[in-house]
């Protein structure tokens, strides 16, 4: 099938121009049209991850690649393609676009412009994951950006202009220090070619001049590290995570935790370690610290919340945190790790966030200690959130514990002897993370049930479409992870030869 | 009857075992609730087939060993190199973590095969056995409950992990089942947590998430522990790294990195076998129904720990084993110490829980023989614990769920059955001769006994002497339980009246635990029915792998006497003597035990008030379980609350206000601008206060929406633009 | 309020002359078209920019336009100067009349502080720039006062529209624009109040919002 | 005249149309200013295109340039009304909705 990839991406931008041209008045004809605009893609990537041949791509190269010239003047070419990294998460964008239409069924205002903006926002995320061309990736990057702005920003909850703003600001941050390294590494290398620059990297051409007293490969590598380390996001920059989290209305928040972490995860393995592979190898400890750091801090910070999404949204640092500590420990098993640690989290995480949802639009608060006995009147409810916390906390038979059962022995494996302490260090997290999320529970459902909350309908059936598939997902990879691991397997250990050149 | 264990076929019936009980949970879970009886006929009968395919391989088992040579004619040795298979050598395996991606026997990609030995072969049938009786108890004691389905389904998942675990051949899976176990306690000890009817709801909402938390923590060392094995041997699998680290102990001895493995390893048994001091969870288990309490504290959960050990058993240096003897013996005394002061029926069976694990681990610590005695009073105390716990539910059944022992009393005539069943596992804890408890409690005294060796052994020392003194005080709150409960008058009328003999499935299911209680010890004898050595479950567990390094076990000589067997050394008579010693100190305590108990609570010549006013202070401090749950509370629980409760403030205020720092500052600078704007209104300086004044809007807010202001910057941008040029 | 209003018209008239003086000094008739077209473009945006009034400043803006097609045509491009005046004095100024009466006046709107320190400023910067710009310039090198003669007419531009080598592309988008955009101004224009229900959503509507905003920023 | 003759009006053409944009409060004084820049420009597309040779794309620009503007100027003033309904000013600094 020729372009598939194009149309995938760009089916979205079709249903847009088509649910703009709609009256605003007929709101079921627009909900329609946007899930067909969601739906054919999702269709169209569930084929081709089944199609793909993980070893095609097994030294490097990339599958159903597009090259068309674009902006001659500084050689941006329009030159996409997946490998066994990106594939996954391209399906996993679509799925949880798809949840996200019937999942928003219940906003009520100015729908037109909503699922517009909620399909351009498609458009630019999967434009991010099959873009292999720099220039491309920023222009998508850019795009993806503004329709979250506004979807926080006018559809959020009570603080949303603060949330937005805040979340403006720290991704435009990213976003000019990532544009700097790309034009620096564009008059380094003189090409925007991601795999280009790869092939020049490790050859050692990539060289330019120094800045603020760094020699040229460290300051690139820290500025594109920043850039995507705020999406991840990393300890230090992970404040605007959950403002927006909370103010973002539920299915903004299921695909902001499921897809836009990773999209900084995806950045680092795809356009900045192996572009700068030696400065990788220099800063990988201070990586891994800073995962570290990640993991055990959010999942602390998440038991001292109250607020039932700010823990939620807390407890996507923590396990964003194994993302840096995998790619960071240099081996194959630690990088395999990081990669399915995405995908996992992007359905549990984002099957929590929809767990929230639920109850916020019954109780309209979030207080974790104002609920109490939910179970007995919601016990489907009750069901699905326990199955999806589990997978959260890692349980066996969970992808989550794969992706961190991976990412740490990988980690303990890593040729710096120092990993060892940090994988230590990191297990105070796993068991913190197993307490908050129980706390919750206990709190919201076991106990005597809330007079209040007595008579609450359980989940409807549309919830439950929306929440099924992704606890699904994270049984069906837990109990046969080679689905998802037979795919990356042979581009991760591409990777891994790519960042440890030289070693 | 073919019992001859044939790989190729008998492994796809092993891999039945499991998953009977597994379709029936998915069955149950989906469509529980439209079956007739709500489905528990369903999973009580595959769990019935469950026990015939268990036992038809266990019989396998036993007639390999026998045959092997039980009575000493052809090689001995042969009969000791027991009986182990893998099924992955007869190509009965899936790789599980790649299908393509990787070579299916390479290091990285996880093979799942089944193991299936001596252990594997009891544990098994054991777990086949008690959780068959425990499904057909529950059918008659969990009437009525209102999630009754649920929790047929919950207690039958636990068993398929318990099943998964004994036949797991890599510690990943075991890994694995283990978890599930912990996950599948959460839910089922919380089973009254959901229940509005239930006055404790709230207590079984802590006591599950508790028991989740502790047992993590074991699991997360566990985790650590076989990290660093598999760091150092490249292998999951148990056989491997049994071979692998005894090369490399025979070649360059023990390193410290294995202790400190070691360690980690047997944090998991602390954490799931409830040694002090993660023993804090089980208590708080009792909030789960009775039948949960009997599954956890007998065949499944518990004894995962010490099955751990027993697998994990040559890897573990001589330093760990120390800490293993030390623990064990300490939790063994202390747990026994808190039993004689518990009022509540199912209180008083859960610290004799943990007291006989601290017996097993112990056992295991010392080695050798200890470690066929630890692993052998597994077996037993599986069956006599369920009988007592299921026994002690139809008390409570028949009493209308009250607990308190002390509202019991004469309940002798009322329910004859359960008095009988819950008697003669009584005389089997206390280890009575001719009950099973007997055989493997009076091993393990003997293996402490033997660890002493030679040269002066602190662990060995203290296990020696706690151990008997456990065994006393065991026999005496357990028949302190039977005199309170059955005999005398009784204490509250009301309850008495209304209690009565339970339903036939929860009789029937008492009955044939008894029956076990009772002959489950004879079982693994054969010959010399004091079992000195060369018994049939020496045989039976022994296998080269445990064999291999007798030699870092204490006072290895007499233990290569003891079960080297006749062929080595004929008379063994140091562990023959160390046999007569160890038999004549453990009938002995329990006598006194069961004397004291007589003496105090049925002849009430001595007062027990009395003799808690004398003991005063440090009666209270038992009582009070030593004030460890306070300590960990204080320590462990508020420490974290409170880091956590910093955190949020720090991130919320210092983080969060690093980054809003910079919004200060642009407003002030707005705020300067403003008032420089406002003082002079003059048009240079107003278009200045403007520029400067949209600088630090725009500084604020990036933007202020003032088209003409931004045409200003435009401008002025321009400008300085072209004045760079020129001026450059 | 100070009104400077006869200054500035004597000051503009000063201006005016001058232009024509320094045009005929420095190249007689031609330059007096020059100058007198520079004055008017100039002193028709001053005007512009001064008047109180926007009616006034609307057609003082004609000045500019009819000055600027002068000196189009002095540069020998008569169809552009043609172009201008038509386009510009009969359409666009047109448009412009009609919003200045479709807007209500306001006669205090003017600051004359703004103005004067304005007009300062970016004189003194424009004047500053084309002074150092002109010190870089080696006029020598530039084509004197004598221009080189025309050869092409009204006619290449006319074939350069079509031409599909030269401008047709262009031109055939110039169309479409015009078209579009003449559209979605009548578009734009004839929406009514009751249309702009969205634009309550918009977060900087709810005050509180806003207030709430601005405290966290800060 | 010379082209720096030329330049110099179109240079003070520009400024005075900046200064009508950013002085005056009246949001139409902006589209005055645009027209006055536009008309600056102009002026150097047809003097450069006078000065040097002659071929037709100064001319042409300025075409393109005038028909542009005319294109803005009706949307502009169109926008211009809708502002007014909705704000009921004609204030560019009263119109800040950009900022949100």
């Amino acid at each position: 099938m020729e372009h598939i990839l194009s149309w995938i991406t760009f089916i979205p931008l079709i249903g847009m121009t088509a649910i703009i041209c709609l009256p605003k008045q007929s709101v079921g004809l627009i909900k329609r049209v946007s899930l067909v605009a969601t739906g054919i893609p999702l269709i169209l990537a569930t084929w081709l991850y089944f199609q793909f041949d993980p070893q095609s791509v097994a030294g490097g190269g990339f599958a159903f690649e597009e090259h068309i010239p674009w902006i001659k003047g500084i050689s941006a070419n329009y030159s996409v393609g997946v490998d066994g990294i990106s594939l996954p998460l391209i399906w996993l964008t679509c799925i949880l676009l798809f949840l996200g239409v019937p999942a928003s069924f219940g906003i009520k205002k100015s729908e037109k412009a909503y699922y517009a903006l909620l399909l351009l926002l498609e458009v630019g995320i999967l434009g991010v994951f099959i873009s292999l061309d720099y220039f491309l990736f920023y222009v998508f990057w850019e795009i993806m950006l503004l329709p979250m702005y506004f979807l926080i920003g006018i559809w959020g909850g009570p603080r949303r202009e603060y949330a937005a703003i805040k979340f403006f600001l720290y991704t435009l941050a990213g976003s000019v220090l990532m544009l700097i390294a790309i034009i620096s590494l564009r008059l380094g290398t003189g090409t925007f070619s991601i795999p280009e620059m790869v092939n020049m990297a490790q050859a050692g051409l990539v060289v330019g001049p120094e800045f603020i007293g760094l020699d040229y490969s460290t300051w690139v590598f820290w500025f594109l590290f920043v850039g995507f380390a705020i999406k991840i996001p990393v300890f230090p920059f992970h404040t605007w995570l959950p403002d927006a989290h909370v103010q973002a209305p539920t299915p903004i928040s299921v695909i902001l935790a499921g897809i836009l972490l990773k999209l900084g995860g995806y950045g680092l393995m795809r356009g900045c370690f192996p572009i700068m592979p030696v400065a990788f190898q220099e800063n990988a400890y201070a990586l891994g610290i800073l995962g570290v750091i990640s993991i055990v801090y959010g999942s602390f910070v998440a038991l001292g919340q109250t607020d039932f999404k700010r823990m939620v949204a807390y407890s996507s640092v923590s396990h964003m945190g194994y993302v840096l500590l995998g790619t960071g420990a240099l081996t194959v098993w630690g990088t395999d790790g990081a990669a399915m640690q995405m995908f996992a989290h992007g359905t549990s995480s984002a099957a929590m966030f929809m767990v929230v949802g639920v109850i916020y639009d019954r109780a309209h608060h979030r207080d974790l200690n104002g609920f109490g006995g939910l179970c007995q009147p919601m016990p489907i409810y009750w069901g699905l959130t326990t199955i999806c916390f589990f997978a959260a906390l890692g349980l066996p038979t969970m992808s989550g514990f794969i992706a961190e059962a991976l990412t740490l022995l990988g980690a303990f494996q890593a040729g710096d002897p120092r990993f060892q302490v940090l994988v230590l260090i990191s297990v105070i997290g796993i068991v913190i993370t197993a307490a908050f999320l129980l706390w919750a529970i206990q709190r919201v459902f076991f106990g005597s049930l809330n007079e209040k909350y007595k008579d609450y309908p359980d989940m409807t059936p549309r919830e439950i479409f929306c929440m099924a598939p992704l606890l699904f997902l994270c049984l069906l990879f837990g109990v046969f992870p080679h689905i998802l691991l037979d795919v990356m397997e042979p581009s991760v250990q591409h990777l891994v030869t790519l960042l440890s050149v030289g070693k | 009857m073919d019992l001859t264990f044939h790989p190729e076929s008998d492994f796809k019936l092993l891999l039945a075992v499991p998953l009977i009980p597994l379709c029936g949970y998915l069955l149950q879970i989906f469509f529980g609730r439209f079956l007739p009886r709500k489905g528990d006929w369903l999973l009580t009968g595959g769990m019935f087939a469950t026990m015939c395919i268990t036992l038809y391989m266990f019989a396998k088992a036993m007639n390999h060993a026998y045959s092997g040579g039980g009575h000493g004619g052809h090689d001995e040795h042969e009969a000791l190199i027991g009986f182990f298979h893998e099924s992955r050598h007869t190509g009965f395996k899936w790789s599980w973590l790649f299908q393509t991606g990787e070579a299916p026997d390479s290091v990285r990609n996880l093979t799942i095969g089944l193991l299936y030995d001596g252990l594997g072969a009891a544990m098994l049938a054991v777990v086949g056995v008690v959780s068959f009786f425990v499904h057909l108890f529950s059918m008659g004691y969990m009437q009525g409950d209102r999630r009754y389905h649920i929790f047929f389904a919950n207690i039958s998942l636990f068993t398929v992990a318990m099943l998964g675990l004994v036949l797991s051949d890599n510690i990943v899976f075991l890994f694995i089942f283990w978890e599930i176990m912990g996950l599948m306690s959460y839910l089922l000890i919380g089973h009254l947590a959901q229940d509005p009817t239930s006055h404790r709801i709230n207590h079984a909402a802590r006591a599950c998430k508790k028991a989740f938390l502790t047992t993590r923590v074991g699991d997360v060392c566990l985790f650590i522990g076989f990290m660093m094995f598999f760091l150092h041997y490249e292998t999951f699998f148990f056989s491997e790294l049994w071979a692998q680290v005894n090369a490399d102990v025979a070649l360059n001895g023990w390193q410290s990195w294995h202790t400190t493995a070691g360690l980690f390893l047997f944090g998991g048994t602390v954490g799931k076998s409830a040694q002090f001091p993660l023993h804090i969870w089980l208590p708080d288990a009792m909030e789960g129904p009775t039948p949960v309490s009997a599954m956890i504290h007998a065949a499944t959960m518990v004894a995962a720990g010490v099955f751990l050990l027993g697998r994990l058993y040559p890897v573990l240096s001589p330093e760990v084993l120390g800490v293993v003897t030390v623990t064990g013996a300490t939790t063994a005394i202390f747990a026994a110490t808190i039993g004689m002061t518990v009022f509540d029926i199912k209180g008083v069976l859960a610290y004799s829980t943990i007291s006989q694990l601290g017996f097993m681990v112990a056992a295991i610590g010392c080695g050798g023989v200890g470690l066929v005695a630890g692993l052998w009073h597994m077996v037993t105390h599986a069956f006599f614990k369920a009988c007592l716990f299921l026994s002690a539910g139809s008390v409570i059944h028949g009493c209308h769920h009250e607990q308190d022992m002390r509202k019991m009393g004469g309940l002798r005539k009322k329910m004859p059955i359960t008095f009988a069943c819950m008697l003669i596992c009584t005389l089997a804890i206390s280890g009575v001769p001719l009950f099973s408890g007997f055989y493997s409690k009076d091993k393990i005294v003997m293996a402490s006994f033997l660890s002493l060796g030679h040269e002066f052994n602190g662990p060995a020392l203290w296990a020696s002497i706690a151990l008997p003194a456990a065994a006393a005080i065991t026999a005496f709150y357990m028949f302190r339980l039977i005199f309170m409960t059955f005999f005398g008058a009784p204490r509250d009328s009301h309850v008495h009246e209304h209690a009565h003999e339970s339903p036939w499935p929860m009789t029937v299911s008492l009955m044939g635990l008894a029956f076990l209680g009772i002959f489950g010890g004879h079982l693994w004898l054969n010959g010399d029915l004091l079992g000195a050595h060369g018994t049939w479950w020496e045989k039976l567990v022994m296998n080269e792998h445990n064999l291999a390094d007798l030699s870092k076990m204490y006072g290895g000589v007499e233990l290569q006497n003891t079960y080297g067997g006749a062929a080595m050394d004929p008379h063994g008579h140091v562990a023959h003597s160390a046999h007569i010693w160890a038999l004549g100190v453990s009938s002995f305590v329990a006598a006194l035990g069961i004397f004291a108990a007589w003496l105090i609570y049925h002849k009430k010549k001595i007062d027990p008030a009395r003799i808690t006013a004398r003991l005063g202070g440090l009666y209270t401090t038992v009582a009070n379980k030593y004030y460890i749950d306070e300590f960990v509370e204080i320590t462990v629980i508020k420490s974290s609350v409170v880091t956590a409760r910093f955190l949020r403030w720090f991130d919320e205020n210092i983080i969060d206000g690093c980054v809003l720092l910079v919004g200060r500052i642009n407003r002030t600078l707005g705020f300067i601008a403003a008032w420089f704007d406002k003082t002079f209104v003059d048009g240079l300086v107003n278009f200045l206060g403007t520029l400067s004044n949209a600088m630090g809007s725009a500084l604020r807010l990036l933007q202020t929406g003032r088209i003409q202001q931004y045409i200003s910057f435009a401008v002025a941008g321009g400008l300085l633009a072209a004045a760079w040029l020129i001026l450059s | 309020m100070v009104d400077l209003q006869k200054p500035f018209y004597g000051g503009l008239t000063l201006f005016f002359v001058a232009m024509l003086g320094w045009g005929i000094s420095s190249a007689g008739a031609p330059g007096l078209a020059f100058g007198f077209s520079a004055a008017l473009t100039l002193g028709g945006s001053l005007v512009c920019i001064w008047e109180r009034s926007v009616v006034r400043s609307a057609f003082s803006l004609m000045g500019t336009f009819v000055g600027v097609a002068g000196l189009f045509i002095l540069l020998g491009a008569d169809f552009v100067g043609m172009a201008q005046i038509l386009i510009y004095v009969g359409g666009i100024l047109a448009l412009l009349l009609f919003g200045v009466m479709l807007s209500p006046p306001d006669m205090e709107e003017r600051k004359l502080s703004r103005v004067a320190g304005g007009l300062v400023l970016m004189g003194a910067a424009v004047a500053w720039v084309s002074a150092k710009v002109a010190a870089t310039v080696e006029w020598a090198q530039l084509p004197k006062d004598e221009l080189p003669e025309m050869t092409t007419s009204v006619h290449d531009i006319g074939v350069g529209f079509i031409a599909p080598d030269k401008y047709v592309v262009a031109f055939e988008l110039a169309a479409v624009l015009l078209t579009v955009a003449l559209v979605a101004a009548v578009y734009i224009a004839r929406r009514k109040m009751a249309d702009f229900e969205p634009a309550k959503d918009i977060p900087s509507k709810d005050i509180a919002g806003k207030e709430a905003a601005m405290k966290e920023i800060a | 005249m010379g082209l720096g003759a030329y330049i110099a009006v179109s240079a003070a053409l520009f400024a005075l149309g900046v200064v009508a944009i950013v002085v005056r409060r009246n949001i139409l004084y902006v589209l005055f200013g645009i027209e006055m820049i536009l008309n600056a420009a102009n002026i150097n597309f047809v003097a450069f295109n006078r000065f040097n040779g002659d071929g037709l794309d100064g001319r042409m620009f300025a075409i393109f340039v005038i028909i542009l503007a005319a294109a803005e100027a009706a949307v502009a003033l169109a926008i211009v009304l809708n502002v007014y309904h909705l704000f009921n000013t004609t204030k560019p600094a009263e119109v800040d909705l950009l900022r949100e």
